[in-house]
């Protein structure tokens, strides 16, 4: 994976808002690098792109202890779904976090409609992994059809409504463009 | 009176734990009953026995007298502790304990029988003397009667069925040319609810104390108290904080009530571990409110204060033990409980069961943690959802304080939704803080008690999240990598590495 | 003086935790340094800000004057405590603290000086009237001048080196005829070791108590004693039981080495919380033995007694504070801790570190747990073995054994061997039981603290022993079936099959 | 597997005792019955061919609830290869627990003595389910040779010493008798 990515962090308490972009790079031994980038003012603070580095050591019951510039925080996470609450020095704030391709993808699955005939198309270039149904099956709806490998790493497409597999155009193995049709439920 | 060896705690969580420590500290045998929702519940594994007494619900199981009595005769337990709650304050269990030749340690059944009952209760006080909240001894016999008693005491008033409690057939009455529909629909709710439309009236407390006084009584006449608990931090007439001494009560007072309580007490012959609860006005009147025939949760801020252990001496006068110490105890220093439970503060204090993923107790010089829980249970979601009552002593209430933020920060809970947030908002409040804070202190606050986010905190949290994704990336990489290397590369199944991924991953 | 706002804690472990905890409650912000094999452990964790001083090895880092001080610097705490061993009591660390205007929390270097040197110390003892071993105040000139001096006090004596201790240049001798010998191996035992072949003599006590006394001073002259611990309950001349009121002390001998440890302090202008120790021998005589001029492990039995917060009174007295209390207190009811350490006492007490895979402490009335460690922890092998000190308190001693006992029993510890077994057969012991157990005790009885297996136990053991194996047996034969049947049976590789098993056993 | 089984428990407090043998059997919903049969008197006290019905529940950090007779035991155990120690009511007991096939391993290596060519026969009658040496493969002493599957459950025969390689009679998917030669070490 790049040693580089950009993470979309959007604080559920205050929803309305555009997520925080937070830059991580991995420095080695547990180090990393943070860089605030943040499209709006939030109610955070001002996100100003300053870079903290950081030391993160996970601990062997899911918790982390992190230094950033001497501040120690033990940082406990509980996580439900999507969501991930951070627990640290007696706050909880609740996020939602993810990477550009799942933006993507979210922003591919949002323009679903969920009525009459869903082509599920590719949220980015990439390569199809697998394709789990054929034409003619009955998918149930959240069940998964395709899984495309972009950017070295794995998702799953799910069908948007239950009904019935009509057009299969992935082929396992092919590369595929941003927006290319796989698969059709209806 | 025979001496006691082996105890059956019929109770769950918490308190089943609690009472089995003093009990193995004693000598004493221990046996714990469950229900089938509460095999795997810490109490289960405490005890020296067990015994499934039914299903989930508590009125098949822990509410059912015969299992209870089963498993002690099966166990041959000779003494039953009924903790707080469930049958504790059920006379019929009294006798049916009698009845079985089992010792139930808490009062007689006769002294549940004065307090059990609201009127009655209400006219055994005024019998013996004790102020209850301004109102009329006995039910109105008809509308004028009322009339001209409120227009008596002064609006407002508080209409109250006789023949029962929880807000059925309750009404507050401000002003004159209400009381008469208020009237009408009380007795009617009354009468729905309870099968008796007979009403009286109690003068209307506006957002009083809520101060209780411990009491302990022993077979040989002899009962005394044990000082009060400042019980007004009350969400949805629930307590959540008790702290001891109460910041609102001079020594005359606490003399005062303590001489009422002991007198109330003794009035119905009472035996064990009581309290006699009080409503304290503005003007720092106080009146009878109930009395609990039981150990209550808040009883941790009295041991701490007093140095006595309650359950080893409900023990002890439960064998016919004379109390050990028959004068006031001065209270030493300042407690505080609060309870800790499994319940959303933010979604009107909604129960919030589920499996604890991880459980880190504060502990350190005068912490103490009673809890019924520990890391990989399911707080099931039958019972009440309270999972540990955390208290702490120190020399003064401001201290006491002090410990308890610290002690409130270092309690690690995961898995779950808790108030310990809430809680910490609680102590960090400039009303509790100040001490004067009625039973209207936590609903007023609600929207500041949910607590404000720390920007400083909320970046450092942002920035823990994203790393935390990114190694989680990393991981699920080297997984990959691992796989693909360890079979040989392109030959893998692309299905296999796709479910790996996903293992990698959980449940996201 | 300032007042302190971020105190560095010049520690590791349980006491870095005990202290910052007192710190939080304060409002002072926490400081902590670690070494390279601390970056996990809990007190880094702990602390507001963490900064690392160095490698695993203490004289690489926790001992190294230099990395503390910048740590200091760095983190910009005003103050520093140096919890117990480690730098504690090196007089030149508190200098080096002075020079860098940082606050040590802890005595001044010349009292330090003063006491820090055996022969130095003794004879600053008998300067100021505190009775000592009976022996020399100074080195003998010559060999005569000791059999002299053996013959005035009587034989069993000790010879030891006046330039250090450790055990180094230290003789007992029994009889007249076996002291020269004696004497020549000490001298040169003495001069190899120190550089300093000086010896002194001192009467052997045969088995005595320990005793001690717990002194505090402030910078305006004040010293006061915070009564005695009784610390005799000793393996390999290290403490692991101690208690509150010591069982063989009567009031007026408190009160008398109470007032003889105070005039000890004052000769030394000592200021915060130092321990004055004391060998008690069979007649009741106590002799002055060392100065600890630092808190000391066993400080939470005196808390737990005195309602007091010792290291918030540290704090207060290194800002200039007065004392907050001037009189004598009484102890209030008895404590005992003990020292869990990760060692196993069968194997002569060798440290054993590894990786603790749960833990759940004892809580509940008048329990308390400092402790360092947490689930998934790995205790490292480059420190002290000590992993937590349990203490409680009761009304009685014999309560607060069987407390004790209570709470040992309850404490969950695995993955590591623990001395939790040991300490239980310690408090379980009639010799300890009856309270009048010498330096010896522990000793003498090794092979009975060890423990006898109760047969009854045994037999449950094995049931859980293979009902375990079954239970692991059946969770791996679901295993292959599962995998079997997600395949499609009899295409699945053995290979992989074999490997899932062995994964399902695990390391067996 | 059987429903049944028979484990050898020995206490590694008393090693010179013969094992106690504890016939476990599996009632269902975590319900157990367990006959003890011991060859010898112990000093666990008789050991008398009583059946106990427990059950036992394991919890989600390997400890077990086990109630028997009533009594509930709350058991911790502390695994250290072969040896498990149980920790219960505050008694810590070392055992060394084996069924029958693993006794019989462990009987048919104890018979190989490590001086010069060393074979390695079949335990007990099975089916030869992997063999990851060929002839010429240098082995260390320890190192996995053959896995045998016997009573459902598969089992490693380990090279009793460094050497080579010199026959490999095991076939894989072969059935074996007892005492079948299956590969020699020199």
């Amino acid at each position: 994976m790049a040693r580089s990515t950009k993470y979309f962090v959007k604080n559920l308490a205050h929803k309305a808002d555009a997520p925080a972009e937070l830059e991580v790079e991995a420095l080695g031994d547990g180090r990393y690098a943070v860089t605030f980038h943040s499209p709006t003012p939030s109610p955070q603070g001002p996100l100003d792109g300053k870079r903290s580095e950081l030391e993160s050591l996970v601990l062997p019951h899911g918790a982390v202890s992190m230094i950033v510039d001497g501040q120690s925080y033990n940082v406990e996470f509980d996580e439900k779904g999507d969501e991930v609450g951070v627990l640290l020095r007696g706050q909880l704030t609740r996020f939602d976090v993810a990477d550009e391709r799942k933006v993507r993808m979210r922003a591919a699955t949002a323009a679903f409609s969920v009525e009459g005939k869903q082509m599920i198309t590719a949220p980015m270039p990439g390569k199809i992994v697998k394709v789990f149904v054929k034409v003619g099956d009955e998918v149930k709806e959240g069940q998964g059809l395709v899984v495309v490998e972009a950017m070295k790493m794995e998702n799953e497409l799910k069908s948007p409504k239950a009904g019935k597999v009509t057009e299969v155009v992935a082929k396992e193995g092919a590369t595929v463009e941003n927006g290319a049709n796989l698969i059709a439920v209806e | 009176m025979p001496r006691i060896k082996k105890v059956l705690v019929a109770n769950r969580g918490e308190i089943a734990i609690r009472v089995m420590r003093t009990c193995k500290e004693l000598g004493l045998a221990t046996v714990a009953v469950y229900s089938e929702a509460d095999r795997s519940a810490l109490h289960t594994r405490f005890a020296d026995e067990a015994y499934c007494i039914g299903p989930a619900p508590s009125r098949e199981s822990y509410l059912v007298i015969d299992n209870v009595l089963e498993a002690a005769k099966k166990s041959g337990a000779d003494a039953i502790h009924p903790g707080y709650g469930f049958l504790s304050e059920n006379a019929k269990f009294v006798r049916a304990c009698e009845k079985a030749g089992v010792t139930f340690i808490g009062p007689p059944a006769s002294a549940m029988d004065a307090m059990g009952e609201k009127t009655h209760a209400r006219r055994n006080m005024i019998k013996a003397g004790v102020p209850v909240v301004p109102g009329t001894d006995a039910p109105f016999a008809n509308f004028d009667e009322a009339k001209a008693f409120a227009a008596k005491i002064g609006f407002p008033v508080m209409l109250k069925a006789a023949g029962g409690g929880g807000g059925k057939g309750m009404r507050r009455v401000d002003r004159a040319e209400d009381l008469e529909s208020a009237w009408r629909t009380a007795k009617s709710e009354a009468m729905s609810a309870f099968g008796n439309d007979a009403v009286y009236m109690e003068k209307f407390l506006d957002q009083p104390h809520h101060v209780e006084i411990q009491v302990f009584g022993d077979t040989h006449g002899n009962v005394i108290h044990l000082n009060e608990r400042e019980c007004s931090a009350q969400r949805r007439n629930q307590k959540v904080v008790e702290e001891t001494p109460s910041p609102i009560l001079t020594p005359e007072m606490r003399a005062a009530m303590g001489e009422v309580a002991v007198r109330a007490a003794k009035a119905v012959n009472y035996v064990g571990a009581g309290t006699i609860e009080f409503l304290v006005d503005s003007k720092r009147n106080f009146y009878f409110l109930e009395m609990n025939t039981r150990l209550q949760v808040e009883h941790p801020v009295t041991e701490w204060v007093t140095g006595v252990d309650l359950v080893a001496w409900q023990l002890h006068v439960a064998q016919g033990g004379v109390l050990p110490i028959l004068k006031p105890i001065q209270p030493r220093g300042h407690s505080i409980e609060v309870r800790v439970y499994a319940e959303d503060p933010a979604t009107n204090f909604m129960p919030a069961p589920g499996t604890i993923s991880y459980v880190r107790v504060p502990s350190g010089p005068y912490v103490r943690d009673d809890s019924g829980v520990y890391a990989g249970y399911r707080v099931p979601n039958f019972y009440d959802p309270m999972i540990s009552k955390l208290s702490v002593w120190a020399p003064t209430r401001m201290e006491a304080i002090l410990k308890m933020r610290r002690a409130l920060d270092e309690y690690v809970l995961t898995g779950i939704t808790t108030n310990l947030r809430y809680l910490k908002q609680i102590l960090m409040h400039q009303e509790f803080v100040g001490g004067n804070y009625d039973t209207g202190f936590l609903g007023r606050e609600h929207q500041k008690l949910l607590g404000e986010e720390d920007p400083a905190l909320t970046r450092a949290s942002m920035i823990a999240a994203a790393v935390r994704a990114h190694q989680r990336a990393e991981k699920a990489q080297a997984q990959i990598a691992k796989n693909t290397a360890g079979t040989g590369g392109s030959g893998i199944s692309p299905w296999r590495t796709a479910g790996r991924r996903q293992a990698a991953w959980g449940k996201r």
